[in-house]
């Protein structure tokens, strides 16, 4: 079995090797994936969206459609490991229910939290310009409520963002990003067509609306990332349980 | 000329309706049973209301809806198609009444599944008879196959359930492996699935391919029981006798050649079968079971297993007869399909009527039974004259269209076959009636005294009989349909 | 030698993939093969971001000093594109990477539940369990 | 806002937002879960119907998602075959929500918002990945259904945890391979909008890089839609999941990949480049071949009905990989009208199999005695289903084969056509035994000995998308020549 694996990983990467002698060199910045779309994003997303990180910019809006399918699949994870933990009434085996911490770990803890969060919240918003956006923001906001959760013990934490509000909050924020795309529907665009919003929002054309509907779109994002985290590690450590665990 | 008219349609969904009142009134025997009556006289009242059309050289056509590219569900009545129709529609009635009296008497469980798959049994069969392609016949005959399953393994028991087994096996079997591709096949070549006046291939060369397809189709409808493919006829007369009587000896058998008609005459096109020679192949094939499947006959002792070989030898006959590809073979086997079947009818009916009666299967058994069932005995004289072939029986004047047909075609060895297998059919069926009539007391295993079936299994056989006679002095009936069609070929 | 001097990064990823592909199909510990999907994915995504490098180049955010709440200035801004690496497979790989958590948040849960029906990850025991 | 524009991104968004909504509301009351469900997929299902209308009288259609043109941004792309299986998933889709309702009640009371949740997210995925245009977003969308579906199959019971593990690795690896086989073409192309990749291929047809994205994309999608030889997972999976699941999944998934391939193979790469590089001894035919023989002859060995179904389903799948690698027109017709035939005759398969299971609470073969009794009505839906995988006429699966069949014939793959009929007939002595079970009572006991069975019928929300499938099996049968004519020819068409 175990010959039979090698043979055939072998197979496959001598395969994928064969196909490597055909690519363009590395770094060439006349290869036609540095060359054909990525020249288009690069000189026309700020005049298309005024967002000068240019990741962001099709993160958000040329490929926003996939962006809010990553963020379903972030749902997804969060929902599908509660759907299968939850309920489950057999314990993994033997983790201690008392937490033991010293007052090191949180009074560090304590002082790192709200820098972390603090520092969550410019990611977030910064993305327009700056490497940074709603996953990066959402993600250190999920981290420090688990810093949270690890100082403190689980049930400390669950008491800051209870489980329902978990999945509350990340279901609303895959609903701010699909509605804000839905709005744009109403408003007359097509799908996350933000420029639909141009009439609405005061003080702005197509292109700023983008740029704010991005904003927007991002805020989402990092509710649902943050609040996920959260929730996939208290159930993975708790097995379910969501009593004190690691 | 061809006429569009819902008649068809009508005459067919008479009794896939009916199902539905028979399924729902479980309680109730008399409604339940009242319900096929009608639905059985409305059937054939529709069928005889298309007759005068068809023998005005008319035809009748609906399409339905159109399935694949060029190929509809559609109807169409001609001559074959009607002679079929009239002979199947009119024994669902005299088969009612027996059957009411049969299951009733032996006390039968499921009833209602019993009339409910009848029923829906005839609306195939006359699917099969009104089609006006391939495809629409495929369709109807593989709901024949399902639709009788139930039937043949009514009796649930191990023997039932054996006998059922093999009954798909063999029907779904070679319809499924040989007669789908063939018709795929066929397709492909020619684009179109309708049966023409001439045939459909005309044009088209098959080369070594054509008496692969040939073969193809005639084992294909399994139903035919063409040997070696025959072991599911006997094997489906665990069956209680009513499905036994109609359909195998009439509908699901003669649907099975009535495809292989339906295939030499509408879709190969007899003259271009005699042109490319496959005249012999076709005769050949079926002029061996013809005389296997009579010799086999005489070793059977149970009676219903006697009739079915016998059906076999009868069913070969009509392919040989249409196989010739002359005209008066074609007449003659098309007609035979009539003739055969009040003749086979009748004999089941009787072998019915005595099971009923004193519960006896095997010819052993039969010795002496004439004094006290006369009247059955009588009737199974008559039939087994009718499938001998012997005046005054309309099976005479069938056999001697083929005998002529065979002459026709130059195919001596073809009348030989013809005359022996019927010297062999005298061999199998009339020692029973002679046994049962003029055997001496001490042998006798009967008394004297008369006791006959109840009356609901008397009529139909007595009916029956009758007609067989009625068809000797009326031939016309028949024979006139049959060659409207053939003045549409 | 083009396919090892000039290429060599996609063959190193190539070859990273092929440890984690290995780790996957032949390791019976439910955890290695998990460990082997990570391994597996990052080198997609190495692969990715390497497509996306231009020689000389800086990170995909322009340096403008326009104001960008008159975005119409933008419009006249003449923008090299050589200067700035390829962000498309950037974006494609946050996908894959979230894509890449999930999965394993999932197999990690499906692990703890086999975990508690048979009290082994060992594949091989499993399967002697499963066939008893 | 102009509906009838909007309307192939509303079959997208209506799931997508009641998915979350679903979940919100059954945090606060459960009971809401399911009706909303419903409501959804009916909605759904009008939405499907109304773009396959509108497909039908204007051609296809392009939408724009966020406006950007194409291929800068991401587009939908609507055309006869994606709006047919959108609506064919609907449907399914549509059924299923419905048949939910019991089981899930008395499987997980506590969980119902989150099933639901997921089981209309899985629908989201699989509608996305027939209406998308983008070959990059087509792998969020097949991550989305993987991962729903990993958390919907792993909810089975003790064995189902293992067996759906499997599958996350297999699936995992399908849909990396898939991945790295976009980043190949993206190398090349440097595009990711499968119309525009279609036309820079011709000129790189030569390239060694794109034959090997080929390769990679073929082969993840052969193992999400276990193609043999990496069908092993399936069985497990399948089986082991609870029937609600089991009626979703494999109907749906397998299908849908499988006119992932479709999509990719015909219009990504396109024919001529697709046949150009396998002719001579390496066939996937040949492939096909043997998988509908391995799963005809595992089917086989089977004692119980749901492990029996899943291995038919291997050999389905082998049926549509066969018919689109013929080359000709008519195999290709058969592979898409299977695609719906298919989805439709397993859902029918299934939805009674678990009418029977929830009363009977087992699906081996040795159970069903005096079911006909029992049950009658959903034992004639599993019969109308069991006809349509034999091929009886006039179910729908008569005519998938009559077209493959047909297609095996004029390519000269006379092993591929051998093959299809040995599996019907294979089939055929798979259903009845169940059949001559059902009606007739097991081989052992005597009819008039056993026990008198009362009628005892599956609830009607079970019952009635059970029947509503068998009787689409037949309606399918019947309009054949329209499905072909109006949606199957307008594809089938342009490319040979």
């Amino acid at each position: 079995m175990k010959k039979l694996a090698a043979v055939m990983v072998m197979i496959t990467g001598l395969c994928l090797i064969a196909g490597v002698g055909d690519f363009p060199n590395w770094g060439d910045p006349n290869s036609p994936a540095n060359s054909y779309l990525s020249t288009y994003y690069l000189t026309n997303a700020i005049s298309d969206t005024a967002v000068p990180n240019i990741v962001t910019a099709i993160l958000a809006d040329y490929r926003g459609y996939d962006t809010m399918f990553e963020t379903v699949v972030v749902f997804v994870a969060g929902l599908g490991i509660l759907f299968l933990l939850r309920g489950t009434k057999k314990k993994l085996g033997d983790h201690p229910t008392a937490f033991p911490s010293s007052s090191i770990v949180r009074t560090a803890c304590r002082i790192m939290i709200p820098m972390m969060q603090l520092f969550a919240l410019y990611v977030v918003a910064h993305g327009h310009h700056s490497p940074g956006g709603g996953f990066q923001g959402g993600v250190i906001l999920g981290a420090s409520v688990i810093l949270l959760a690890i100082s403190e013990g689980l049930s400390d934490g669950l008491k800051r963002i209870t489980l329902k509000n978990t999945i509350k909050w990340s279901a609303i924020g895959v609903l701010i990003y699909s509605g804000i795309g839905t709005f744009s529907m109403l408003l007359g665009g097509n799908f996350l067509d933000y420029s639909a919003w141009a009439p609405i929002l005061p003080a702005t054309d197509a292109v700023m609306a983008r740029s704010h509907g991005m904003l927007g779109v991002e805020i989402g994002v990092a509710l649902t990332v943050m609040t996920v985290m959260f929730s996939i590690y208290a159930d993975l450590a708790s097995h379910g349980q969501m009593d004190e665990g690691l | 000329m061809v006429i569009q008219s819902f008649t068809p349609l009508f005459a067919m969904l008479s009794s896939l309706v009916a199902v539905f009142p028979i399924t729902l009134l479980k309680q109730s025997e008399n409604r339940r049973e009242m319900w096929t009556f009608i639905a059985a006289i409305i059937k054939f009242a529709l069928v005889i209301s298309m007759v005068p059309i068809i023998l005005g050289g008319q035809t009748i056509e609906l399409t339905l809806v159109s399935l694949i590219p060029n190929v509809p569900l559609k109807l169409r009545v001609d001559g074959f198609g009607m002679v079929f129709a009239l002979v199947a529609s009119s024994l669902w009635i005299v088969t009612s009444i027996y059957s009411i009296g049969y299951m009733r008497k032996s006390k039968e469980h499921a009833q209602s599944r019993f009339f409910a798959c009848f029923a829906l049994a005839l609306f195939a069969t006359l699917g099969v008879a009104f089609s006006a392609n391939l495809l629409t016949m495929y369709i109807f005959y593989e709901i024949l196959s399902l639709s009788t399953y139930p039937l043949v393994a009514h009796h649930q028991d191990k023997e039932a359930k054996i006998g059922g087994r093999k009954y798909l096996t063999y029907l779904l079997g070679t319809s499924i492996g040989l007669a789908l591709p063939a018709m795929l096949i066929i397709y492909n070549i020619t684009g179109t699935l309708d049966f023409g006046p001439n045939g459909i291939m005309a044009g088209h060369e098959l080369g070594k391919l054509l008496p692969v397809l040939v073969l193809m189709f005639m084992y294909g409808f399994g139903k035919a029981g063409l040997m070696p493919l025959h072991a599911w006829l006997p094997g489906a007369m665990v069956a209680p006798t009513p499905v036994s009587s109609l359909l195998h000896a009439v509908a699901v058998v003669k649907v099975g050649v009535f495809c292989v008609i339906r295939v030499i005459t509408g879709i190969f096109g007899a003259n271009y079968l005699t042109l490319h020679g496959m005249v012999p192949l076709i005769c050949y094939v079926a002029g061996f079971t013809v005389i296997t499947a009579s010799l086999m006959a005489l070793y059977q002792d149970n009676l219903k297993r006697r009739l079915a070989f016998s059906t076999i030898g009868q069913l070969a006959y009509i392919i040989m007869g249409v196989g010739l590809c002359s005209y008066l073979g074609i007449v003659g086997g098309v007609a035979h399909i009539a003739m055969h079947a009040f003749g086979k009818i009748t004999l089941f009916f009787c072998a019915g009527a005595i099971y009923v009666a004193t519960g006896k299967k095997y010819i052993s058994q039969m010795v002496g039974i004439g004094k006290r069932m006369p009247i059955t005995m009588a009737a199974f004289f008559i039939g087994s004259l009718s499938v001998i072939g012997f005046p005054p029986t309309g099976g005479l004047v069938s056999k001697l269209y083929m005998l002529r047909g065979a002459l026709q075609a130059d195919m001596i060895p073809i009348v030989v076959i013809y005359l022996v297998s019927s010297f062999l059919n005298a061999c199998y069926f009339l020692p029973i009636v002679y046994k049962a009539f003029f055997c001496t007391d001490s042998e006798s295993q009967y008394e004297d005294k008369i006791n006959e079936a109840p009356l609901a299994c008397i009529i139909p056989p007595v009916i029956t009989a009758c007609v067989t006679i009625a068809l000797f002095i009326y031939p016309n009936l028949v024979i006139n349909l049959v060659e409207s069609a053939m003045g549409v070929l | 030698m083009n396919l090892i001097i000039a290429k060599f990064n996609y063959v190193l990823y190539i070859v990273l993939m092929m440890m984690g592909l290995w780790a996957m199909i032949a390791k019976s510990n439910l955890i290695k093969k998990v460990v082997g999907l990570g391994i597996f994915q990052t080198a997609i995504i190495l692969f990715y971001i390497s497509i996306s490098v231009k020689k000389g180049a800086n990170i995909p955010i322009i340096h403008h000093h326009v104001d960008p709440n008159h975005a119409a200035d933008a419009a006249h801004m003449v923008i090299d594109a050589a200067k700035y690496a390829n962000p498309l497979p950037h974006v494609l790989m946050l996908t894959a990477i979230v894509v890449g958590v999930a999965t394993l948040g999932l197999a990690l849960t499906i692990i703890q539940h086999i975990y508690q029906e048979h009290h082994t990850i060992e594949e091989d025991e499993i399967l002697e369990q499963l066939n008893q | 806002m102009n509906i009838a524009a909007q309307l192939p991104v509303i079959v997208l968004v209506l799931p997508l937002l009641s998915a979350f909504a679903v979940t919100l509301v059954s945090l606060f009351n459960k009971k809401l879960a399911w009706p909303l469900t419903v409501l959804t997929m009916t909605a759904t299902f009008l939405a499907t119907t109304g773009t396959l209308c509108s497909v039908i009288h204007n051609g296809a259609i392009r939408y724009r998602v966020a406006n950007w043109a194409p291929p800068f941004g991401i587009e939908l792309v609507i055309d006869h075959l994606s709006a047919l299986v959108a609506v064919v998933i609907s449907i399914v889709a549509l059924l299923v929500a419905i048949f939910a309702k019991e089981t899930i009640q008395k499987d997980i009371p506590n969980r119902v918002g989150q099933f639901y949740t997921l089981f209309i997210l899985c629908t989201v995925g699989l509608l996305g990945e027939t209406l998308t245009g983008d070959a990059f977003n087509l792998y969020v969308l097949i991550e989305i259904t993987s991962l729903t579906s990993y958390a919907l199959l792993a909810f089975g019971g003790s064995r189902a945890y293992f067996s759906t593990f499997n599958y996350l690795i297999l699936g995992t690896i399908g849909a990396c391979l898939y991945l790295l086989g976009v980043g190949y073409l993206y190398i090349k192309t440097g595009s990711l909008n499968m119309i525009d990749i279609a036309t820079l291929i011709p000129a790189l047809s030569g390239s060694s890089a794109i034959f090997t994205a080929f390769i990679l994309i073929l082969v993840g999608l052969w193992i999400k839609m276990a193609f043999f030889p990496f069908h092993g997972w399936l069985p497990n999976a399948y089986t082991h999941a609870t029937s609600t699941v089991s009626a979703f999944a494999a109907p749906l998934m397998t299908k849908v990949t499988v006119y992932m391939s479709i999509r990719l193979m015909y219009f990504v790469f396109g024919p001529d480049y697709a046949f150009s590089q396998f002719t001579g001894p390496v066939n996937i035919v040949w492939l096909a071949v043997i998988a509908i023989l391995v799963g005809s002859y595992y089917a086989l060995v089977q004692t119980d009905i749901k492990r029996m179904l899943t291995y038919i389903i291997i050999a389905e799948v082998g049926y549509m990989v066969g018919g689109m690698w013929l080359g000709n027109a008519i195999g290709l017709t058969g592979t898409i009208y299977h695609i719906a035939a298919d989805a439709i005759m397993t859902a029918c398969l299934f939805l009674a199999l678990g009418s029977i299971a929830y009363k009977l609470g087992s699906t081996k073969i040795s159970d069903m005695a005096g079911i006909f009794k029992k049950m009658p009505v959903t034992f004639c839906a599993f019969l109308v289903g069991a006809a349509g995988m034999i091929g009886i006429p006039p179910t729908a699966g008569f005519f998938s084969k009559w077209f493959l069949i047909s297609g095996g014939i004029q390519a000269g793959q006379w092993a591929f056509v051998v093959a299809l009929l040995v599996s019907s007939l294979v089939n055929a002595i798979l259903f009845f035994r169940i059949i001559e079970v059902g009606f007739f009572g097991a081989d052992d006991e005597d009819e008039h000995d056993a026990v008198v069975v009362q009628r005892n019928e599956a609830p009607l929300s079970m019952l009635l998308p059970t029947v509503t499938a068998a009787a689409l099996v037949i309606l399918l049968g019947l309009s054949t020549s329209k499905v072909t004519s109006l949606l199957i020819e307008n594809i089938v068409g342009s490319l040979f």
